[in-house]
């Protein structure tokens, strides 16, 4: 796995190329997901991109966040949840049990539905990361770490003179770009994000999506979103799942200006049902 | 395809496509009113003619408003979209017809009846191959058959062909009789006109197209082949 | 007649005349409203039954705040029309002696099967008791009729289409609960002025500072009222009880909400209320039976290890150390509980977000959902010690009565439930020092837990208002 | 590591040493973590289990009773001296039984002139009232005086502890056949048993006892030879000096077989003597004494004598406490907590209210008891120790409790409800009687039973407003005199004798399974009908 | 402005049946709304036509929410909550002390964020009101009302074979269909929905947006909605409000494609903040 | 107006509208470079030209597929959808532009050099004019001004003036050298051409008149003045 890294790490470094040549991050392979006996995920094969951001969207219950979800295994702290199928990232595949999710999921990071700070200062909120990661070695750098990712996140001009106030105080858009910050503090490669604006207002959203566009020159971003047209607006790919399945997957301006796929021109024309 | 589940946007959309057939109709008319018209040096039927491009006109301003409309409230996609975004390219090459249709009629009034026969007829023959060509192009667009759309594509370097003929024809005519210039300048100019027209309907069969397949109106080679239309020369 | 009336069973006749008097106010008002809407009922302002519950309630209450306030101050008119009655030699003979005096006659008087005690006097006296009983009773069931009555015609008269039966009834009924709610602070205000008054009473007889820091308590002699030595042994007793339930209840708590299969959780959750359930002198019992012997034992033990300098430990049959080990035991649910709730109530959101983080299990608790959880989990706590603080029948069993101060543990120590059990079990005399001091004690108590129960009820909500 | 803020550049820094060391560490402390609190609740369980054994062995013992199946001779002259036949006067003539009794048994046991000190042994055996059974029967058939009539009659506690294996330790042991016996039963006998191993047998099982016993006191040997039963006073080889104790006054015959009975204590020491064991060897012996169940414990009312305590009278008091509780504390509790959470306007007097009620809760119930000794028993003047006071004084004690789990059953109706009845046009008061307390209506039931549970367990309240009184009779209603189950169960386990333990643990068994219904219903009832919203 | 209403409504009027021609239904007059000390509206003034469907936008907190409960009196149940201003329904100001707000209520139904179905029968649900309010005399009465009710809120065909089945068990877009039942059962005049659609996924969205469609035949519909596409999409006349404040108010059509206030421009083409 | 929350879409919009300035610029340049080969008989600058047209045609793709994605992936409303409508009708109307110019260029092939000065002369001030009228226009477009749209509309006026008499000028060469027909009457098509390109131009001003009114463009009085421009007589 440290050779995977190290690799990595190289491809990372070989600065902004164009979104087209971007390689892929992860590679998802024939993922099967059963909840109890109830099969959540059929099959699905999926390779995203890195530095670019991929949509997933579906009607309800169609299972793009339980897939989601298994890219950084949080389908682990569900007791039922079963997945089979591979998933590589960087070439290691993630499913193994030789990983240990606890350093995977510090590789992927995640934000949720409803914005969920730690009730801890922001600060706190923020260096939580880094510290069970060890990845600051002193006050000095872990201030660094802290107004790194509160910039990245945009927030850092507005909670720059209160990062000792709890992070629960702020704002439902500031909240969620606190966990944004929060899970760039640890460096990942990947974010996941499940619905991230589906608790916010217009404008909170439109500010999430924006830094959700900046981001994505550095991370490989995946979103999971009900809204067709916050996909249109933040994703270069779209994935459209239905029952379980994939239907359709490709460019976001195909997807929406010509799908190839009947069942994904009806969903996104409004025609299903 | 099966219907919106609010069907008051299915409804919105197919009002809007019967109204750009209507205004197809309009225009094929005009086409045919215009050239008889010319034909018969009936100059009622060519000030009746400028006065139906009202019509049109007016129509194409519903027409507009709908799909502006549409855009802003229905946020049409996919298949919506090009379909409102053709309808948009169709409504524009159909009032364009009408105001041609219009000033066929107009130079209409200008001619002296004493024309030389032989141009008119030209006039007709080339008004009723374009006719044809725009009443195909609406069909296809009734029917969103991109096969039909492609015969319509070819039918234009006929039209074409028509023009130059004609219009090599009158340029003699014209030094034959230096007289007759001014009434054949007109007619050159409703050869003209009728090609245009053939643009047009061509330009609603590539709309068409993109509506169906999604592919570009303004695909590169496409395109090109169109703009040259522009020129009677090749 | 009178006497008939004098000894009937009169409540349950007064229920069911009056729950009979209500259903046909029901009937007769829902009819009128029915005829006033000529069918038409969603014409009326309120629905037609709204207007049977109106004329019923109009019919009743009046009647029944007459009743109510027969039943209170019936008996007091009775007593003083007596008192009036009766002879000057006895009425001279001094307020309590006469009040005793006619509490004799009552009681012969409500007695059915009294005979005659031969005393011309008492038992006339107590035939006119009986009689004006009756009387009173006739009377206050005359008046309550007239008041149904009234209320009835008024009610009536107030039916019409327009009018809000409904709103009416609603603010009947919103009167009634009120009264109910009314019932909890009138506890408490119950509480705090009979102790504050028996206390008050008390430290009339001894000094206040005397009581509170004085160290010597010998309150069955009547000798000695200084409470420190109670103050210390509830408090030793309350530590070790914590001692054994914060650590136990508190990661019995984490286990369970963080670590334990449903399953796991479906059985043991329950466990532990069962030891909740079980009553305090159960485990009186056990402390005495099970418990005390085995420290006694283990202190004897220990006393007999060498360098351990001959009675070391008390090694008493009760001892603290056996009240605050079961104690502690009993506490357990109650910490465990109360943390378990505090805990769940941290919403899954963020745990999410730790896991996802790359926390393993065990930070995730100990350093997001403990932290969120911990004014919930303090204030839980803060409830166990002042329940441990309050806890009597343990301690009573338990704890020994010796009033003493001392660190060692198996030494019997007492604590002030222990002396308020003490002296006031058994007949007591609301007069004595002794008696008052119980009070003395148990407004302390009822203050310390107050503080207590406060802070951290204030925590609770604060922690509450949080995720909600 | 350069600097970590430069961005996923330097992810490659988990996977070093350092990193995976850091990690084996997390994983460590999480597997300690866990172990924590398996072992807190591994010590709650350990602790509920041996509460429960320690409880339940010592109830054991009270759930049976030993009785002596006795054919007696009802004779006139003692139980209806003045021969009226009057059922009453024979039910109350408890002595002349319990005299008949007494004669008859010292005519089977005791020789004529036996001394007063062994005819008090002898009739230590039973307590006076054991005989009221008899008296009763005997007054419901009086035809049966004079006839031989065969009566059970309950066996003094001592007795019947020591026949529960309680007492003292003991041993039983063969000792061989009688090789000789000379002396005389009234001096002392001197017996040879046949073989030397049963002597050293005896000696050891003595030695052995006496090191058990705390005291180190020397243990006690009973020699059974034939039918007679002999204390062991000194041994020498195979010849050991015994004194008679019960009985056929004979020597033993050579062969006869030979048993010991060896006993840690001596007899000063236990509360049954040598002469009494040996009686009920040999009542045993004849297939006399009978194990039964203890019907009494539940038949019963409280006694000054183990033996004869039972929970009827306290069983009822409770049920009548609980009844008046439940009477005030449900109806007024339901309605309180509808007032507070839907109609009450928020203002600082209703969340005066609320802390009020909260705090209420959690007064420790010995003030509710001081309050009840205030007010009902001082200023109002109602009597002591009856079901009504104690129903009040627990009434107000389980309020705060029902108001609390009502209000909170109403919580979780979710607002919703509420605002949908609305906005269809129905009332405040309609919306809330019509859905929102059917809604919380399982969890007000569950809330109220688990009030009435915590209410039947509690005892210091009650032994303040004087339910503490002895009450030997069934009460028969809220005004009567009366007791309940947890008081008996103090007053019990403060009793004296030792046989009060066992019988203590009983009384709790029984509390016990008051409460385990109760809580059942509560848990079925939470089961059928929990909603999660 | 007038002017201009006049001219759009008459060429709209080619399209579809004239709105113009509507009544006015509900007309609120400088109503102010304070919570405790803070106003949460301010001095606003709208007349809502008859059968037709006027959509409330703007930012979260903006005060639409509070202004639509002020409609059917909804606010009366908030303790702090003071409304004054009048509200004229057909002449009638129903802010005055005499109109019982219970009756009002039956007058003007209200569905909410959440489906709330009672946890009662899908017969009893809708049941319920007119039992109450006595407007069905016996069971024949009654089951016709419900099937009505049900028919118009196009959910009879999916129900009529489990009317006693609890409405709780259905999906969410069928409860919210089966609350909207419940609202048309009393009759009401004026449907008020406040956010129906945000618990819901696009095609049980579209649903409940067809069936306001339709109902708005019958029907004074306001609807409060933060998703813009929404109102754009089912309403008629839009009011965006801002601050506690009516900024702009006017047909839809005209505020999505060419409003007046530059407030309403900036936050419907998403330049807010 | 503050830009929008989300950069990327005032970007998208940026660059489109930089993209049409561009084009813009290009048919400026056009319709002067195809002018002063006609004017200066420059066969070499005219086949530049037309090759030119080619950027603009490229350009206009860009640009339509620009626009189909801000609607479909934005959705724009209000200002914003303006904006993007009228963009698409720019990009229109600028392509139609260089497809004129390139007419021009082509015609200027057919000369041979040796027409009438004054005809070239007027067709050579007549480009002055249309060109100047574009710079205005995409200045107007640039700058958002809708004073400076409404005088735009103005100079058309001026313009087909220009048309008329160098229609009836030229018709007079012919009469007066009817060997000089053929040439003239492409000098004729040139000046209805640029005629054509000052009609667009006139559309561009509209259009941004619509962009920043939000009033119709199609508005019935403004159109049917448009309408009529068609022809060169009224």
């Amino acid at each position: 796995m440290d050779g995977n890294m190290e690799h990595f790490t190289q491809t990372k470094s070989s600065a902004r190329a164009d979104a087209a040549s971007a390689p892929i991050k992860v590679d998802c392979q024939n993922i099967d997901v059963y909840y109890g006996d109830k099969q959540a995920i059929e099959d699905i094969s999926l390779e995203i991109e890195d530095r670019s951001v991929t949509a997933f969207i579906g009607p309800s219950g169609c299972g793009k966040s339980t897939f989601l979800r298994c890219i950084n295994r949080m389908n682990d702290t569900i007791e039922s949840a079963k997945v089979t199928g591979k998933i590589f990232m960087d070439g290691a595949n993630i499913n193994d049990p030789s990983i240990d999710p606890v350093l995977l999921r510090s590789r992927v990071g995640m934000v949720f539905q409803k914005p969920n700070p730690f009730p801890k200062s922001i600060y706190d909120n923020i260096a939580y990361g880094p510290r069970i990661h060890g990845l600051a070695s002193g006050k000095a750098e872990m201030d660094e770490v802290v107004e790194n990712s509160l910039r990245k996140a945009g927030l850092w001009e507005e909670v720059k003179d209160r990062l000792p106030a709890p992070g629960t105080g702020l704002s439902g858009g500031q909240q969620q770009r606190l966990c944004i910050a929060r899970a760039i503090a640890v460096s990942p490669e990947v974010i996941l994000m499940d619905e991230p604006c589906s608790a916010l207002d217009p404008i909170a959203t439109a500010k999430i999506e924006e830094l959700i566009d900046e981001l994505r020159e550095r991370y490989c971003i995946v979103i999971v979103t009900h809204s067709m047209q916050q996909a249109a607006r933040v994703s270069q790919k779209t994935a459209f799942f239905h029952l379980g399945k994939l239907i359709e997957y490709g460019d976001t301006e195909r997807i929406f200006t010509n799908p190839e796929h009947g069942r994904t021109q009806d969903y996104i024309t409004g025609r299903f049902g | 395809m099966p219907d919106h589940i609010v069907t008051a946007f299915t409804d919105e959309l197919e009002h809007l496509s019967a109204n750009l057939l209507r205004m197809g109709g309009l225009a094929e008319s005009m086409i045919m009113d215009a050239s008889r018209a010319v034909a018969t040096f009936d100059l009622e039927l060519a000030r009746e003619v400028i006065k139906r491009d009202r019509a049109i006109d007016e129509l194409e301003v519903e027409a507009e408003k709908a799909i502006i409309r549409l855009i802003a409230l229905r946020h049409p996609m996919a298949g919506d979209l090009r379909a409102v975004l053709g309808a948009m390219k169709l409504a524009g090459d159909i009032e364009r017809i009408g105001d041609l249709c219009k000033n066929i009629a107009k130079r209409c009034l200008e001619l002296n009846g004493d024309e030389n026969r032989a141009a008119v007829k030209g006039i007709e023959r080339m008004s009723r191959a374009v006719s044809h060509q725009l009443q195909m192009a609406l069909d296809c667009y009734l029917r969103q058959d991109i096969e039909a759309a492609k015969t319509v594509l070819d039918m234009d370097d006929d039209i074409d062909d028509h023009y130059t003929s004609l219009f090599r024809e009158t340029l003699t005519y014209m030094m034959e009789d230096p007289r007759q210039i001014g009434s054949n300048t007109h007619l050159i100019f409703m050869a003209k006109n009728l090609e245009r027209i053939g643009d047009h309907a061509t330009n609603i069969a590539k709309a068409v197209y993109y509506m169906v397949t999604g592919e570009a109106t303004t695909g590169a080679k496409v395109e090109s082949r169109l703009a040259d239309d522009e020129g009677e020369q090749r | 007649m009178l006497e008939t009336f004098g000894h009937l069973p009169v409540a349950w006749l007064l229920f069911a005349v009056l729950a009979a008097a209500a259903f046909m106010a029901f009937y007769v008002g829902r009819t009128q409203a029915v005829g006033i809407a000529r069918g038409y009922t969603s014409q009326l302002n309120s629905q037609p039954n709204y207007h049977g519950y109106f004329v019923a309630m109009a019919t009743i209450a009046p009647a029944a705040i007459i009743l109510f306030l027969y039943l209170l101050f019936g008996e007091s008119l009775v007593r003083a029309q007596i008192a009036g009655e009766l002879p000057e030699r006895i009425r001279a003979l001094g307020e309590l002696e006469l009040g005793q005096y006619i509490d004799r006659i009552s009681e012969h008087a409500t007695r059915r099967d009294a005979l005659a005690t031969g005393n011309a006097l008492f038992d006339a006296t107590s035939d006119r008791y009986t009689d004006l009983v009756g009387l009173s009773r006739i009377g206050a069931i005359l008046l309550a009729v007239l008041a149904a009555a009234g209320g009835f015609f008024f009610g009536r008269s107030r039916l019409s289409g327009d009018f809000r039966a409904r709103a009416r009834v609603e603010d009947g009924i919103k009167f009634l609960l009120f009264l109910c709610a009314a019932i909890a602070v009138l506890t408490t205000i119950g509480i705090v002025a009979s102790l504050l008054f028996e206390a008050l009473r008390f430290f009339s007889r001894v000094n206040v500072f005397s009581f509170l820091f004085g160290t010597e308590w010998n309150a069955q002699t009547g000798a000695d009222f200084g409470a420190i030595p109670l103050f210390f042994g509830t408090f030793l007793i309350a530590f070790l009880a914590m001692l054994v339930a914060a650590p136990i209840g508190l990661f019995s708590a984490i286990y369970l909400s963080e670590y334990a299969s449903p399953r796991v959780r479906s059985i043991v959750k329950p466990i532990l209320e069962l030891l909740a359930g079980i009553p305090t002198v159960v485990y009186g019992f056990f402390a005495l039976q099970f418990v005390a012997p085995i420290v006694r034992a283990s202190a004897t033990w220990i006393n007999g290890l060498p360098f351990i300098p001959d009675g070391f430990l008390a090694a008493q049959p009760t001892s603290a150390l056996a009240a605050g080990l079961v104690m502690g035991i009993m506490i357990i649910p109650f910490v465990s509980s109360l943390s378990d709730d505090v805990i769940n109530a941290v919403p899954q959101t963020l745990r999410d977000g730790a896991y996802a983080m790359g926390a393993t299990k065990s930070e995730t608790v100990k350093q997001v959902v403990m932290p969120a959880a911990l004014p919930g989990v303090i204030a839980a706590l803060l409830l166990a010690v002042s329940r441990a603080i309050g806890e009597t029948m343990i301690v009573v069993m338990a704890a020994g009565q010796r009033a003493q101060i001392t660190p060692d543990p198996t030494a019997d120590l007492t604590t002030i439930t222990v002396q308020i059990v003490a002296l006031l079990t058994g007949d007591t005399e609301f007069d004595s020092a002794k008696t008052l001091s119980a009070f003395a004690l148990g407004f302390v108590l009822f203050i310390v837990t107050l503080i207590f129960n406060l802070i951290a009820l204030r925590v609770v909500k604060k922690y509450r208002e949080k995720y909600e | 590591m350069s600097s970590p803020t430069e961005g996923p550049a330097n992810t490659g820094s988990f996977v070093t040493e350092e990193a995976l060391r850091r990690l084996k560490k997390r994983h460590g402390a999480e597997a300690r973590f866990k172990l924590y609190g398996q072992l807190a609740i591994g010590i709650a369980i350990v602790a509920l289990v041996t509460l429960l054994i320690s409880i339940f062995g010592q109830a054991s013992s009270a759930f049976s009773r030993h009785v002596l199946s006795y054919d007696l001779n009802i004779e006139a002259s003692y139980v209806d001296p003045d021969g009226t036949r009057d059922p009453d006067e024979i039910a109350r003539n408890v002595s002349g039984f319990n005299l008949m009794l007494q004669d008859q048994l010292a005519d089977e046991f005791l020789p004529e002139d036996a001394d007063r000190n062994v005819q008090r042994e002898l009739y230590g055996m039973f307590t006076r009232l054991a005989v009221l059974p008899i008296a009763r029967a005997t007054a419901d058939s009086p035809e049966t005086i004079g006839s031989e009539q065969i009566f059970n009659v309950a066996l003094a506690d001592d007795i019947d502890l020591f026949l529960k294996g309680g007492v003292s330790a003991r041993k039983s042991i063969e000792i061989g056949e009688v090789a000789a016996g000379e002396g005389a039963i009234e001096s002392g006998v001197t017996l040879t048993l046949a073989s030397q191993d049963a002597t050293e047998k005896l000696g050891a099982t003595l030695t052995e006892l006496t090191r058990t016993d705390v005291d180190n006191a020397p243990a006690v040997a009973l020699i059974k030879a034939g039918n007679t039963w002999y204390r062991l006073e000194g041994s020498e080889d195979r010849n050991l000096s015994l004194t008679y104790l019960a009985g056929p006054r004979m020597l033993p015959s050579n062969g006869a077989a030979t048993e010991a009975l060896v006993l840690a204590q001596s007899q000063e020491n236990r509360t049954v003597t040598d002469r009494q064991i040996a009686w009920t060897e040999i009542l045993r012996a004849q297939g006399r004494i009978k194990s039964k169940i203890n019907t009494t414990l539940f038949t019963n009312s409280d006694s000054t004598y183990p033996e004869l305590a039972g929970t009827a009278a306290a069983i009822v008091g409770s049920l009548l406490t609980m009844l008046v509780t439940a009477l005030l504390a449900i109806p007024v509790g339901i309605f309180a907590a509808v007032y507070l959470e839907e109609f009450a306007p928020k203002n600082k007097l209703t969340s005066l209210i609320e802390v009020n009620i909260n705090n209420l809760a959690a007064v420790p119930s010995i003030v509710f008891g001081l309050l009840g000794a205030a007010v009902f028993i001082n200023f109002m003047g109602l009597p002591r120790s009856v079901p009504l006071v104690g129903g009040l004084v627990l009434g107000l004690l389980v309020l705060p409790t029902v108001i609390i789990a009502s209000r909170a059953a109403l919580t979780a109706v979710p607002p919703s409800i509420r605002t949908a009845a609305l906005g269809v046009g129905a009332s405040k008061t309609q919306s809330v009687f019509h859905h929102v307390l059917p809604l919380a209506a399982p969890g007000i039931m569950t809330g109220a039973i688990i009030g009435m549970a915590r209410a039947l367990g509690e005892t210091a309240p009650l032994l303040l407003i004087g339910m503490v009184a002895f009450v030997a009779e069934v009460p028969d209603g809220p005004m009567d005199e009366s007791t309940v189950l947890p008081v008996l169960i103090y007053k019990w386990s403060t009793g004296a004798e030792r046989a009060w333990e066992p019988q203590t643990a009983a009384a709790i068994i029984v509390l016990l399974v008051f409460l385990v219904l109760m809580n059942l219903i509560a848990i079925i009832l939470r089961r059928r009908f929990e909603r999660r919203w």
